[in-house]
């Protein structure tokens, strides 16, 4: 038995272009302009998913955006998407659709049982049960009420699409393409304006194509020809305009055809919005109006006219407005019987006489009671005085249309309520936005094209000079006139009356949602979760306001309405990504000598953005194993790292040096040319910002150096101070960390490294020493030399330009081979450096004061800094505060672990402890485990005996607090 | 009819259903005067006035509320629950919100769903399995639940998580809770307003405070849109709107409000079975017991009242997801929306006194408001009842700044700087 | 001297329908800062405006804010501001061909009409969440100067968004 | 949102750096007043309208300006260098 079939009848389907698809394992076929949904129904599939609560039979309901029920799994090409809506979803060569939340199987669903439980399961059932008897007893129910959950499956792999993200802008944007919309375009076209037309659907002409009518059809071919011949407007079918964002940024979903993206997504920047959204058709609450065969009018007038799909035999219609006419008259014409239930008592003459002239029946004062069938409805049930029982394919009903209001809503304008319409339209439209035809509640096809044309003209300047419009010779349009009805269901049936089709919200949810109280709107719609499906209550919601607000006795423009929230359709996830996902999630930041460290064997770490050679496989397979030899090469002999990514800012002008001394704690105005000083920054609030090594070049010039976390804070903070609070210096900054790589040249051996180097330079300690800064040229490159070492080693820092860093790099490893010098990597470098007691990325944590990292004493007492007022807050300088100290494994063999909380030996391992590891190594020097910590009251406590726990891995080690500097406390290696 | 929720009570009315539901919450007319207004109908403030009732004896409680209850955070956010907090003044109070949202339900009598599916926060790097280690020891040593896994047991745990080559930041382990979790978010704001209603609270909707009335030092009653009301005790908890309602009485704050926002795709079958966060950047998910995947990430990051996000911080929220998650991509976005959320310069709350006699200020809560709501609530009670601090937020004193007491969870120090 | 060695050693010239992408490599870049009356009399002439180049004197110079000014080309001997060599700094890739507007809307929040962006000027914007310079030197040609660190990563993001125009 | 950059002209908010409210007069350099800098530092007017804030054209000229902004509706009301 199927209730639809494919006529003769000429329509926008291509009847020369046959395509196959599936359906639930089945092959089918439908034509190019089809939808799925089309196509099904073409082949008489009315039955097509199941709902979310009660599972109960639901088929299609509308011809587009709005549908609630027939929502399908598809695929191609082996990937499928849950959740695609059939009544959009242009019908393609070899698409697989399958019908979701029925199991074992659609026709027969096991979970239909919940309907019989409908009594209890009512709207807020799960907030008055599934408490006991234990006190975590959700626990229990949750993973069973989990199963029930979502419509389709997510499929856990990698998606095989592509997507892409595009910049755009334009003078104007008009948003749909219906008769208002397409009449905005061509006079906004004509103005010669950057022009934008956005259509959904991938047929321009919205409600046109649903028409029928020749003329109309010739005068949207014609628009749209002179539209494809304009050179500054871009026509975008298959697009939805999702939202609406501040400053009007349109965001835009496409579906691009023969193009290497799935989805597009746009984001445009528009001077002028033109909204023609249309409006959306309601459907009427009673018994069983979610049976399939059950259909909106104007979808069931669209399948005729744009897919050439009827009802088999008859249909019934039941409407308390006009505008449903059109269907039962298009349908009459093409032989299909039909009988009009009609709600209003009194119609116009006009419609009369042609109903009459069609045979067709209509039954006043009247609704439906009920409807009859349960897969595929049979009949309807009058209400009223002529309870009769009619037999029929389909319903078609309408209670009404809403002007898509949406987009106005996203800026925050509350939608009004017009009562000479029963709908809410916008409340009002933005600054240079405007609204044209339907979503006004101008319903009328030739004032939906006046008003297109006025709001093109209203949106640009000049417009006087833009060519009249041509009107297409159709007849003036018919009114609407409407008379609401937001309950039509009999009260013993309202628990069938369904609102909300996809979350099976009934009239008697609503009830009980006022009942108990929930009447605001945002109450009765998460109570219920009327409006929350993946429709968004597009069809749902005025009727369910409507509803309570006569349960409250308010009128409807007093009740409040709902706050539309973009998007406007569901939108892909994986198409706002785009391409920054995976590997391109965030751009990589490669030292100049990236590449050489590709090709010799180094294994790379994340350092925020920075790839960072690890470790290199000359000294092992993994860190653990490398780390310790690239150490040994260090503190033995010589070895050679890439230190490129520390910040590095050039600092200029008359008044350099006083600027420095004003943002580090330590003095550098009577810096000597020539020599480099550590520094220490602070924030206003007295909290460590970073450290670095800054050398003086000449009187005027200094070169700064930061750490690799830290440089772009710095840089900005630096310009901040400068261009916005001390505009009185001259000094000028800028960035260097692209334009100079650097190496350390670290070890005992560096100095002799750097002599087979460049045997014309003087390094000699006099020449060069600790601290000191040379420059040369060296094969007509600027080198820089710094004396400063990380390592606590004799070391240097070798500088130059960026494009001959890898050059200057294997220069010296060639210079020095005879030596055994080799490359080390981070892990060797970090651990080196907490030999040494120098503060780090990890010890670092924007908590520390200076006197927590011992560093207080470098502060100039007599000098103001930034930061020097808050740091001597009273807590900031309590004795108890957690500071700096070293700790050593006192355990042969136990592993010291980095997040271990400190304990004093004679303390209850309990609670937040006296201070925790920052960062742990194995000293090769020691022999044993080594770490640098925060201690309360730090080093006061040196040699004193703690504990080390981590309950993470249930141990326990035992440690002593000892000087962070665990190797040559007197510099003497450093001086050498 | 009973009043009371269970399945017996559901059968009753099942069966009979001429009698209806009493209104979960009455709706009464507002007196000229109580012995305590709550300003804000949120969470907090619901919670607050029911401790008040049931912990302290205060019977003659108003709540006002400028819209309907519960029309602020606590129904806008992303319904997480966790008390992974290392820093001393933090721990125990966000432990104690943790022991009361499991017995939640039972206490209120309404299902608020609370579902300790476990939280796993995912690191990135080896030094961000340490600082989670740090985090997970204190944790374990102030007896909250935690364990440290590696990438193998993540991958176990997790499989539908990038473990591939093409991973930008790789997994290297992870931090998990087993107690954290979600909350059914709507159901606290309803639950809290039930029972404290059936205390006898007013809970007064639609009721917009215009005017904080003081008589020297001491406040003594507010101006609202439904007329005077005195009282001597006035307790702030109006998330978002912090500054503007202190304002009234004359205060300065450090506070700054933000939006956050927050997303839910279209329903699917169960897929994730935790909280899942991640330590690249700010980011978490979990899939409501409906099916849909709800998320969020940063602030946007700027001073804003309107609820309305940028564009670029969704598309940055759905790279995170699509990376992390590699199955997100095909997942549909159904709907997002914002809050507006009380930035402090340490992340950290405020629940104190003020300079005004008998004015008491919640607020401040940063990314962390609606996991606090019953601790919040309960030390909040307490302090009004007693005009004394509650001994568990001994740090959310409003002079932190002045005294260098910051509590800086996060080490976001001088976070207005960061994006 | 020694070899240069660029940040795109690696990278494959992108040829396409209308369409090529290649480096730019080999030019001098020198900031010079100071105040308008410095800049001037280190450097003659001087662009009135950010956003438009000036041709002058064999060289190329872009103000990329009010107080500093790029040269592309040889440097000058300015001893009356201030001057920072950035050749190594920045990676020139050159794009080029009817569809480059096309690829670059797919990388920068910035109006590429040809109406809008015309040759010799350009903007400083963010090229895969990197700071960027594109400047307009023809009809349908454009010079990218992105971060010698990051030029790899804005490579692969420039080619990648070309794919369409694939040959 | 689009944010007029007083030298580069409107672009994204993507561009930007937020630095935060500039209606607080930062202390002299070396006040010596720590009321006066935690004043300053910390406490906040946080007014729903119009804002006086810092932003930094990061991604562009890196020039930091004060931009007036209404935190209400967002619409730029001024901006001052």
């Amino acid at each position: 038995m199927t209730a639809f079939k494919r006529i003769d009848k000429p329509s926008h389907i291509n009847r020369t272009k046959q395509i196959s698809f599936q359906f639930d394992g089945k092959m089918f076929n439908g034509f190019v302009g089809d939808t799925l949904a089309s196509a099904l129904l073409a082949n008489g599939k009315t039955l097509l998913g199941r709902s979310f609560k009660y599972h109960r039979p639901r088929g299609i309901i509308g011809a587009g955006i709005e549908e609630s029920n027939a929502l399908l799994t598809t695929g191609s090409d082996g990937r499928t998407e849950p959740n695609t809506i059939s009544t959009t979803a242009e019908l393609k060569s070899g698409i697989t659709a399958k019908s979701q939340n029925a199991w074992p199987s659609l026709n027969f669903d096991l979970m239909a049982v919940n309907q019989l439980l409908s009594p209890i399961f009512g709207a807020g059932f799960y907030y008055k049960t599934f408490m006991g008897p234990l006190k975590k007893s959700w626990m229990m129910y949750e993973p069973i009420i989990r199963k029930a959950a979502g419509l389709g499956a997510a499929v856990p792999d990698v998606d095989s699409a592509r997507y892409e993200m595009r910049y755009m802008f334009c003078d104007v944007l008009i948003i749909g393409s219906g008769p208002a919309g397409l009449a905005a375009a061509v006079t906004a076209a004509r103005s010669g304006a950057r022009v934008v037309l956005v259509e959904q659907d991938f047929e321009f002409g919205g409600s046109i194509l649903s028409s029928g009518s020749e003329e109309l059809e010739r005068w949207r071919k014609a628009q749209i020809a002179e539209l494809e011949k304009s050179p500054e407007v871009r026509l975008l079918k298959r697009t939805t305009a999702q939202g609406i964002y501040d400053q009007n940024l349109a965001v835009l979903s496409l579906t691009p055809e023969n193009h290497p993206a799935l989805k597009i997504t746009e984001q445009l920047r528009a001077r002028t919005i033109i909204m023609a959204t249309g409006a959306i058709e309601r459907p009427l609450v009673f018994a069983n109006n979610d049976r399939p065969g059950v259909m909106l009018a104007s979808a069931l007038r669209t399948y005729l006219n744009r897919f050439s799909v009827v009802p088999k035999k008859r249909a019934v219609i039941v409407t308390n407005n006009d505008s449903a006419y059109s269907t039962a008259f298009d349908l009459a014409e093409n032989d299909v019987a039909v009988t009009v239930a009609e709600h209003r008592g009194t119609l116009s003459g006009n419609l009369l006489a042609r109903a009459a002239q069609l045979g067709i029946a209509i039954f006043p004062n009247c609704g439906i009671a009920d409807v009859i069938g349960e897969k595929q409805m049979r009949g309807v049930r009058l209400s009223g005085r002529h309870a009769v029982t009619i037999e029929c394919d389909v319903l078609g009903m309408s209670g009404g249309w809403s002007p898509a209001v949406h987009l106005t809503s996203h800026g925050g304008i509350k939608p009004k309520y017009n009562e000479q319409i029963a709908a809410f339209i916008p409340g009002g439209f933005a600054k240079s936005h405007f609204g044209a035809g339907a979503i006004n509640g101008t319903f009328g096809l030739l004032a939906a094209i006046r008003e297109g044309d006025a709001a093109a003209r209203a949106a640009l300047p000049d417009s006087k000079k833009i060519k009249e419009f041509d009107l297409p010779a159709v007849r003036e349009d018919r009114k609407y006139s409407i008379q609401p009805i937001w309950n039509a269901a009999e009260k013993s049936n309202e628990k069938y009356a369904f609102v909300d089709f996809q979350n099976d919200v009934t009239v008697k949810d609503i009830k009980g949602a006022h009942q108990e109280g929930y009447f605001s709107v945002e109450h009765l719609k998460r109570y219920t979760t009327l409006g929350m499906g993946t429709d968004q209550g597009k069809t749902s919601n005025v009727n369910a306001l409507a509803m309570m607000a006569d349960l409250r006795g308010l009128p409807l423009s007093q009740a409040g309405t709902t706050t539309f929230r973009p998007p406007y359709s569901p939108m892909t996830v994986g198409a706002i990504a785009a391409r920054s996902v995976g590997l391109r999630f965030k751009p990589k930041r490669l030292s100049p000598l990236h590449d050489w460290h590709v090709a010799h064997g180094a294994t790379f770490i994340e350092a925020g953005l920075w790839m960072r050679a690890w470790f290199y496989d000359w000294a092992g397979k993994t860190p653990e194993e490398a780390y310790i030899k690239e150490m040994e090469l260090v503190r033995q002999n010589v070895g050679i790292s890439d230190v490129s990514s520390l910040g590095k800012i050039d600092v200029q002008g008359s008044d350099a040096a006083e600027f420095l001394n004003r943002i580090y704690v330590n003095g550098f105005a009577k810096l000597p040319v020539g020599r480099a000083r550590y520094g220490v920054m602070l924030n206003d609030d007295g909290v460590v910002l970073d450290d670095g090594t800054t050398s003086r070049i000449t009187d005027t010039k200094f070169y700064m150096t930061t750490t690799t976390a830290q440089a772009g804070e710095v840089m900005s903070w630096l310009e901040y101070l400068l261009q916005m609070h001390w505009t009185d210096l001259n000094v000028h900054v800028t960035s260097l960390t692209d334009e100079w790589g650097g190496m350390a040249v670290s070890g005992p051996n560096s100095r002799r490294a750097l002599q087979l180097a460049f045997p014309e330079i003087d390094i000699t300690n006099e020449a060069l020493p600790y601290m000191g800064v040379i420059e040369f040229k060296f094969e007509g490159v600027e080198v820089r030399v710094l004396r400063l070492s990380f390592s606590g080693e004799l070391a240097y820092e070798v500088h130059c330009s960026a494009d001959y860093t890898t050059a200057l790099w294997e220069h010296i490893l060639k210079a020095a081979e005879l030596l055994g010098i080799k490359p080390y990597g981070l892990e060797a470098l970090a651990s080196l450096r907490i030999e040494k007691g120098h503060v780090a990325g990890a010890d670092l944590d924007h908590r520390n004061t200076l006197d927590d990292l011992g560093l207080g004493k470098m502060a100039g007492k007599d000098k103001a800094y930034i930061g020097k007022e808050l740091r001597f807050r009273e807590d900031c300088q309590a004795p108890e505060r957690w500071s700096l100290v070293g700790i050593e494994s006192m355990e042969e063999g136990a592993k010291l672990r980095g997040g271990a909380i400190l304990f004093a030996a004679t303390d209850e391992i309990k609670g937040h402890g006296r201070g925790y590891i920052t960062s742990v190594t194995w000293s090769t020097e020691l022999n044993k485990y080594i770490a640098l910590a925060l201690y309360n009251g730090g080093l006061k406590h040196e040699g004193e005996d703690i504990i080390c726990a981590f309950p993470l891995k249930n141990e326990n080690v035992k440690a002593r607090i000892v000087s962070p500097h665990f190797i040559d406390k007197q510099g003497e290696r450093l001086h050498a | 009819m009973a009043k009371g929720y269970s399945i017996f009570s559901l059968a009753k009315h099942a069966l009979r259903p001429s009698e209806p539901w009493p209104e979960a919450w009455e709706k009464p007319v507002p007196k000229s005067s109580y012995d305590v207004i709550i300003i804000g109908g949120g969470g907090h403030g619901l919670a607050t006035a029911y401790y008040l009732a049931k912990d302290h004896g205060v019977k003659n409680i108003a709540v006002l509320e400028k819209s309907y209850i519960g029309s602020g955070n606590v129904g806008r956010n992303t319904t997480l629950i966790r008390s992974n907090y290392m820093i001393g003044g933090n721990t125990a109070f966000f432990e104690k919100s943790m022991q009361l949202w499991e017995g939640l339900s039972h206490e209120l009598n309404f299902n608020c769903m609370v579902s300790h599916r476990g939280q796993m926060t995912l690191a990135v790097s080896p030094g961000q399995v340490d600082a989670f280690a740090r985090r997970g020891n204190t944790m374990r040593l102030n007896g909250i639940d935690a364990e440290l896994l590696d990438r193998n047991e993540v991958m176990k745990e997790l499989p539908y998580l990038d473990f591939s080559k093409e991973a930008r930041f790789p997994i290297h382990g992870a931090i998990h809770q087993p107690r954290a979790g979600t909350v059914r978010h709507d159901a606290v704001a309803w639950g809290y307003a039930r029972a404290a209603s059936q205390l006898g609270v007013h809970i007064i909707e639609n009721c917009e405070v215009s005017a904080i009335l003081r008589d020297g030092d001491k406040v003594v009653g507010v101006e609202t849109s439904r007329g005077k009301i005195l009282s001597n005790k006035i307790g702030i908890a109006v998330a978002g709107h912090t500054s503007h309602v202190a304002a009234m009485a004359g205060l300065r704050l450090p506070v700054e409000s933000h939006i956050l926002q927050a997303f839910v795709t279209e329903p699917v079958k169960p897929i994730v079975h935790h909280v899942v966060s991640w330590g690249a950047e700010l980011f978490y998910l979990s899939q409501s017991d409906k099916g849909g995947m709800v998320f969020g990430g940063h602030i946007d990051g700027f001073n804003t009242y309107t609820q309305r996000g940028q564009f670029h911080r969704i598309q940055n929220v759905m790279e995170c997801a699509t990376t992390l998650l590699p199955f997100m991509s095909r997942m549909r976005l159904l709907r997002h929306w914002g809050g507006i959320q009380d930035m402090t310069p340490d992340g950290s709350p405020f629940i104190c006194k003020t300079p005004i006699d008998g004015l008491y200020l919640n607020g401040g809560w940063c990314y962390q408001g609606f996991k606090a709501t019953p601790a919040s609530g309960t030390t909040f009670a307490y302090m009004i009842a007693n005009d004394q601090e509650h001994e568990l937020t001994g740090g959310f004193s409003l002079d932190r700044f002045e005294k260098g007491k910051e509590l800086d969870e996060y080490g976001i120090g001088n976070w207005i700087y960061k994006q | 001297m020694l070899k240069r060695v660029s940040a795109l050693a690696s990278a494959i010239t992108f040829t396409g329908n209308g369409l090529n992408i290649a480096e730019a490599p080999d030019f001098t870049l020198t900031q010079y800062a100071g105040s308008e009356k410095e800049l001037k009399k280190a450097l003659g002439k001087i662009p009135a405006r950010m956003s438009v180049s000036l041709e002058h004197d064999r060289r190329t110079q872009l103000r990329i804010n009010p107080t500093q000014i790029w040269v592309i080309g040889e440097p000058v001997e300015a001893e009356a501001c201030i001057s920072t060599p950035l050749s190594s700094s920045r990676t020139r890739i050159v794009v080029e061909g009817e569809n480059a507007r096309f690829v670059l809307a797919k990388l920068s929040a910035i109006d590429f009409h040809p109406k809008q962006f015309k040759a010799d000027t350009f903007v400083q914007t963010a090229i895969h969440h990197t700071p960027a310079l594109i400047h307009c030197v023809g009809e349908n040609a454009f010079h990218i100067y992105a971060m010698r660190t990051f030029a790899l990563s804005v490579w692969e993001a420039v080619t990648d968004a070309a794919l369409e125009f694939s040959a | 949102m689009r944010i007029p950059c007083p030298h580069c002209g409107e672009r994204d908010v993507a561009e930007f750096r937020y630095g935060g409210d500039a209606s607080n007069v930062r202390p002299s350099h070396g006040s010596g007043d720590l009321k006066q800098w935690h004043d300053y530092k910390f406490i906040f007017d946080n007014p729903q309208g119009p804002h006086l804030e810092y932003w930094q054209h990061v991604y562009g000229c890196r020039q930091w300006f004060k931009l007036n902004r209404n935190t209400a509706t967002n619409e730029i009301v001024g901006g001052e260098r």
